[in-house]
């Protein structure tokens, strides 16, 4: 069985905390590796606020699809997903994901699935507020096109 | 009836977040026709279906997705989070 | 430049305020990743204790170089190596593997490239003390396997 | 005058974790070889060198690698961190 968790939340989380408490549940596995999203500031250094939009009701069920699917390919003892909405600043966590497995190798493309979809594939908008205005950050062609390589195997 | 949702720019360009619509719609295509001639402000929102995404009932579609029992959809850009 | 840090040590370290720490020292990047490993209870539960040995002066040198040929070949702004030695028992943190960039996929792929060199290229061994005896850990063929994938590109 | 040092399984069989070896080995086989004919513990311990990796000077070398200028050679089984 492997244990999902999700956290769809308005709130800060602390990234180190939830990393050792997730080590610590699954201290029968050798591996455990987490990716955590940052708030990058803007080229011109003038970001004041990152706002994240989602959708409520379809984020929890996209990550849990997500999440199932990973845990499906993957040998793994335990999913983490958090992901943040509101508002957000320069240097904040918006979300973060993690796995824990035997062996690293599963653990780190489990990883990267889990990113790869979330990315295009869970219901979030973020829109930076800078001096010079409010732009929608636009979605990238190689987050769609980093789908591709989970659907040959 | 049934519910429709609007996201990031979709719902800024149309001013509300979620509107309740009467219709008849076979397929999202439809639909979104029915909207574009409502007003002006829908034709620009949906002006560019590539530039958009559906979800019906939750989960992503397509824009020839039957409409059939739908309660809720809902059109955004491309998503953006992580 | 790269910020580059090695630890090797014989004190517990923690992994969640070393996460902390390199995240905000790295804010102006978006992607952080990392990996931990633990010590994993043998198949009959009976691990009383695994003790690391390594070779001092060359371990320093073999994770610098692993490092520096990472900063070399992905775009990142910093990597973090701890690795202890000495004793450790069931759920201790056996080392830890961190990796600061602006895009996921290169952080992603470096903290696999550390992890495979690490593995077999830098100077530790252990060994696992149980009731039934005291035995060094194999190699596994697939750790050195997984070196392969590194040098085609 | 050369250090020799030894680590996990070899270390025990040898029962030193360092020597200070008087050689004039050209390669590491060589040393090995001279190492081997001393006592059976070394006989032991360099059984099957396709389970021993080596550095000469803290950097990872093979069997045939030249010895000469060398003030350091470790032997040891494959490395097992991480």
């Amino acid at each position: 069985m492997v244990s999902i968790s999700i956290s769809v939340q308005d709130t800060a989380f602390d990234a180190g905390a939830m990393l050792n408490d997730f080590s610590n549940e699954n201290s029968q596995v050798g591996a455990v590796i987490s990716f955590t999203g940052l708030v990058r500031d803007t080229p011109d250094n003038d970001l004041d606020r990152m706002v994240i939009e989602h959708y409520p009701g379809m984020t929890e069920r996209a990550l849990q699809t997500i999440a199932d699917e990973a845990a499906q390919r993957w040998d793994l003892a335990a999913v983490l997903v958090i992901h943040r909405f509101g508002d957000l600043h320069v240097g904040e966590q918006i979300m973060m994901v993690a796995t824990a497995s035997r062996h690293r190798t599963a653990g780190f493309e489990a990883a990267e699935f889990l990113m790869d979809y979330l990315k295009s594939r869970a219901p979030f908008w973020k829109k930076e507020f800078t001096k010079s205005g409010a732009e929608w950050v636009d979605a990238k062609d190689a987050d769609e096109a980093a789908l591709g390589r989970w659907s040959a195997d | 009836m049934m519910n429709v949702l609007y996201f990031a720019w979709v719902r800024e360009r149309i001013g509300v977040p979620k509107e309740t619509v009467e219709t008849q719609a076979e397929t999202v295509a439809d639909l979104v026709e029915e909207l574009r001639g409502r007003e002006e402000r829908y034709a620009a929102a949906f002006a560019d279906l590539s530039a958009l995404r559906v979800a019906i009932d939750q989960e992503l579609s397509e824009f020839d997705s039957p409409l059939k029992g739908a309660r809720e959809v809902a059109f955004f850009p491309p998503m953006t989070g992580g």
